[in-house]
């Protein structure tokens, strides 16, 4: 089993795992390279690392105001990659998983794709607006380079469930807005059987993501699956200390940031 | 689901089930001589079909050059050919037992089709709009609303038909289990391209036999605008294996060397937008770019799937035309023939203008003109009033 | 020239010649198959004819009484039956040699119909309008001058349409030798009403056949609003030896009680205006008053004098509808059916709504839709925004 | 041929009549008998009573200003007839003929009509709305009650004319518009070819109107014709006056009004 999800080898576990989001260049790509390490620390097994795109139509709008804020600053699907070393060099040791749209990987090509993939250490990618049906050459090519696809499955995936998660690496991403959004504080009993029955298919950890934003939200979540993937809510603890930033308050600001993440998946 | 190399689901995981469905049901119905009846049955009886084949004799005269026909879409009810889709994916959400309805609208046109066939079917509508379009469009807002419809305002990106367009999607993609998402175009994932077609191809089906009718014989050349280009693959599909050449026209807006322009086939090139494989506008980096025509209904980044594939395959050729030409053909046809066109279907006629005075007098064209000029009054009184 | 007791040629001297010229080849053309086939095939293949007859399924649904038809002259080139009318006399200019063309307008729709035949045609076009009215339908100004008409302003009087009414007869009166005067309603001197009528009848013809085609009988009530009455005698005239009943609805503004209204027959009484002798709205002295209506095509003080002698033999019953109802009924039609009425229309869809819930589900009833709504669109906001 | 222009033993002659026209009420119903009069001084033969109408379809700008200030003095049909005993009373001598258009008639009734022309002592009538084809009722009853029907013939009654100058009572109003209006010095051949077979097939004095505005045109008309018709430039001369009235300038005004006339008709 940990063959399909050893990430190169850096991914030790496949339980209790927790995979934060973060927008490549927001605000900037300096504090980008930042928050990963300080969500590193604060637990952090997988970093995914998102690519700002003009139409994120799989986001809310949470992810598209950072999206906005990371392309002002003129980051790109190659740029973005090409932090990966920089977050290296600076500390990072957990694998990381480019999150991004199809159209930049369409404009760049496959191979230049794999190449910088390959040249900068990044070790997963998860394609968004990509299902299974459209995506066979990029996981045939994934493969072959031993770069960990990433694959969704949703509630409504029925029969396909068996056919995604029986192809999946990495891990899988259970996609979950029907059970743990808003207030709630118990899974629906059609999550439970959402997540059992792709338990079941999948050779890879299951994470479930969409929508968690509280600490009970993620304990709900570590019950039942393998991993907590955690997105807007990040973003929006990065939003919190913005003008922190830009008052030059930074260290103060990723102390908070770091504590908050702390606080989220305690 | 494709067209050649372009078309496809490029869409989250959630839609799948739902294209899935639609798809199954859609293949139904369309081998369903019950729900074909219905359909054609809402068109003769409601919409105002079959819609009139107008020789342009004025107009012949004035250029001196091949005969013109026009298709007469603005005849339809609500004033374009948007009204033949949103009447076929009106009864297919009811036939699926879909008691709510979305779609994305630009200008509102399409948001004004839904609307109205969401009151005559008895269904919840909820149009997106872009916040900057519903201001410039206020009449058309207050028409949905007045129809029945819920207006939702959409302030991402630059607040226009894309961000419409995307918030559509995202809506789908949390509320897809008891919506029907009408979408205006030959655009979006599969089955969306095709089936818009085949609720469309009734303009060229219709075209063929009246032209025939007159003629005897097909047009030597068929002109239709492109945006998305549902009223070109109305028109066209029925002439695909036809000796008749084809002609889409794309917005040119202020110059295709400038960059505010719509002309995706033309400038644009190959990528994913809106969960589709097809032409569309962006940077190197694949961020898709903002389109600009005087024409609402022509100022999209992308492009039918099935256009690319004809673009490619070069069995439509494929022209644009700027604002100024556009206008110019508006008018000339206005004081000719007593229609004003819609800006959109005035592109179409700027270029079948161009062409047929190069022609001989025995040569035939048609030309769709897919809407009419109303919705545009507000937009020619400043340009036309600008130019005294 | 007299329907019983009305009708006639009030007109100064010098338009007695042009009326008789007129008369002559009215009744030629109208004897001829040559021009009849003209007439027929432009409606056909230019204004989009025949025009739907709707089975308002929902409507009926919600009332729960008799069945309710359309007749959809909203689907007519430029919104209104008032194509009908303006086709008819342009090709019977042209048949007598005439090259220019004038009309009055109150609201626009008249002018916009008969400045659109000008075009069509190759005719010079010039339309008088109220300078009250050109302020308030600025847009349907733009549209007749994008048409190539000439509009003149009128100041006599209110500045609405009676007063441009007169200043055309003026105008034709100095120069009847070439103008040919395009009349919108049955109104005006003698060959006029009848002449308007045979345009308009093709309504009623129309909907005589397609309603046997689906109800295999006539309609038990039929309804059309009045204002000069163009519509409703085009609808009635073909039904008038039959059984059906027939219902002309007049505008009865803020209520026949205040002095606000446009109910001729309901509160008039017979005088001579513009050249008839018919029904009108005057003083006890014979000066003619100033109507109300919220609908400015049936803001008319005067009435076509067949409809005065349908009142008088008590063949057409005639009842009147306050702004508030049209505009409840106009509402409801759209949230029903989909279809956004002109406020006319709507006069004669409140008082047959009012009727049908009266009714048994096995009668049925025909509404003549005679235009849409789109013109009346910023009267619409006005309205149901201070509503809110 | 007296015997059908005698306006009840009134009018003397049969040649170089001047007709004017003023409209009752304007400004006010004194004026009016005061105009009357000045008319009268300058030589007018017959006046032309006009009733104010909302509606005036066969009058200019100038006279339908004229109307709208009479009828904010709530003139009607009943209140001018009942201005010429007021006349006869102040020295009126010559006939006077009511000029009204036919609505205010038809809601008066005809024998009411006939009545107050009666007792009124108002000699003739002529309704511009109410053609040869539609007047054989009031034609008879006028003649019954001795009262003069002036018909109007225009230069294109064409095969008409016969007609109506056969059936003319009083004199016969010649609709001139084409020959004599704007700056021209002389009629056109096509208007002496109408005046002429208008005045073969009359038994009645031919008077000429429309647009008759200088004192050129006055001696053209009376070269050709027996009379001339003046109307919308006496309103004119009035409005001249129009703030001198206001001002109680009255005397003056009337002073310069009649001299105006006189120079006209010169």
């Amino acid at each position: 089993m940990l063959t399909k999800t050893s990430f190169k080898g850096k991914l030790t576990k496949t339980e209790d795992l927790f995979i934060p989001f973060i927008v490549a260049g927001d605000p900037t790509p300096e504090l980008t390279i930042e928050f990963a390490l300080r969500l590193q620390e604060a637990g952090a097994d997988v970093l995914e690392l998102g690519i700002p795109y003009s139409d994120p139509l799989a986001d809310g709008p949470t992810i598209q105001r950072a999206a906005k804020r990371a392309l002002k600053n003129e980051m790109s699907l190659t740029k973005a990659i090409e932090l990966v070393p920089e977050m290296r060099q600076a500390g990072l040791e957990i694998p990381v998983v480019i999150f991004t749209y199809y159209n930049p990987v369409l404009q760049l090509g496959y191979d230049r794709f794999f190449e910088l993939l390959d040249e900068n250490g990044a070790e997963g990618v998860l394609i968004p607006d990509l299902p299974f049906e459209e995506s066979e050459e990029i996981r045939k090519l994934a493969s072959e380079r031993d770069v960990e696809f990433i694959s969704l499955v949703a509630p409504n995936s029925d029969k396909r469930i068996k056919q995604i998660a029986e192809h999946a690496n990495g891990f899988l991403y259970c996609v979950s807005t029907l059970g743990v959004t808003g207030e709630r504080n118990e899974m629906s009993a059609d999550v439970l059987t959402f997540i059992k029955k792709v338990k079941e298919h999948s050779s890879v950890p299951v994470a479930v993501g969409f929508g968690i934003s509280t600490n009970e939200h993620v304990n709900l979540v570590r019950e039942h699956a393998d991993g907590v993937i955690i997105g807007s809510k990040i973003i929006r603890l990065i939003e919190d200390e913005i003008e922190a930033f830009k008052d030059g308050e930074e260290a103060d600001a990723l102390e908070r940031f770091n504590k908050s993440v702390r606080e989220l998946v305690k | 689901g494709r067209f050649g190399d372009f078309g496809g689901k490029y869409v989250p995981e959630t839609l799948m089930g739902p294209l899935q469905e639609l798809e199954e049901e859609l293949n139904k119905a369309m081998d369903d001589p019950d729900f074909l009846q219905e359909y054609h049955d809402v068109l003769k009886e409601y919409a105002g079909r079959p819609t009139s084949l107008s020789f342009a004799d004025k107009m012949t005269e004035h250029l001196g050059g091949a005969k013109i026909y026009l298709k007469r879409e603005d005849l339809n009810h609500t004033g374009a050919h948007k009204m033949n889709n949103a009447i076929g994916q009106a009864l297919l959400a009811k036939r699926m037992g879909k008691k709510r309805i979305l779609a994305e609208t630009g200008a509102g046109q399409h948001g004004v089709a839904a609307a109205t066939v969401a009151a005559k079917f008895g269904l919840e509508c909820q149009v997106f709009m872009g916040e900057e379009d519903i201001r410039r469009q206020e009449l058309n807002v207050f028409r949905m609303k007045l129809l029945g419809a819920k207006v939702t305002p959409v302030s991402s990106g630059n607040g226009t038909l894309k961000d419409a367009t995307n918030e559509a999607i995202r809506y789908w993609v949390a509320n897809c289990e008891d919506h029907f998402y009408l979408i205006g175009s030959v655009v979006g994932p599969h089955p969306y391209p095709k089936m818009v077609r085949d609720f469309q191809r009734v303009i060229g089906d219709e075209s063929k036999q009246q032209f025939l009718e007159v003629e005897a014989e097909l047009p030597d050349r068929i002109y239709a605008c492109v945006g998305g280009g549902s009223n070109a693959m109305g028109m066209f599909y029925p002439f695909l294996e036809d000796a008749s050449e084809l002609i889409g026209v794309e917005a040119a807006g202020k110059g295709i060397e400038t960059s505010e322009h719509a002309a995706t086939l033309t400038k644009g090139n190959p990528g994913v937008i809106h969960g589709s494989l097809t032409y569309l506008m962006q940077d190197k980096n694949g961020q898709i770019t903002e389109p600009y025509s005087i024409s609402a209904g022509l100022d999209y980044p992308g492009i039918g799937p099935e256009h690319a594939h004809l673009f490619q395959t070069k069995r439509v050729r494929y022209e644009s035309i700027t604002d100024k030409e556009a206008l110019d053909a508006l008018k000339l046809l206005t004081e000719q023939e007593g229609i004003i066109p819609a800006i959109e279907s005035a592109h179409a006629l700027a270029q079948a203008f161009k062409e047929a005075v190069e022609m001989s007098s025995d040569q035939t064209i048609l030309i769709n003109l897919s809407g009419r000029g109303d919705k545009d009054m507000a937009t020619l009184m400043q340009h036309f009033q600008e130019e005294e």
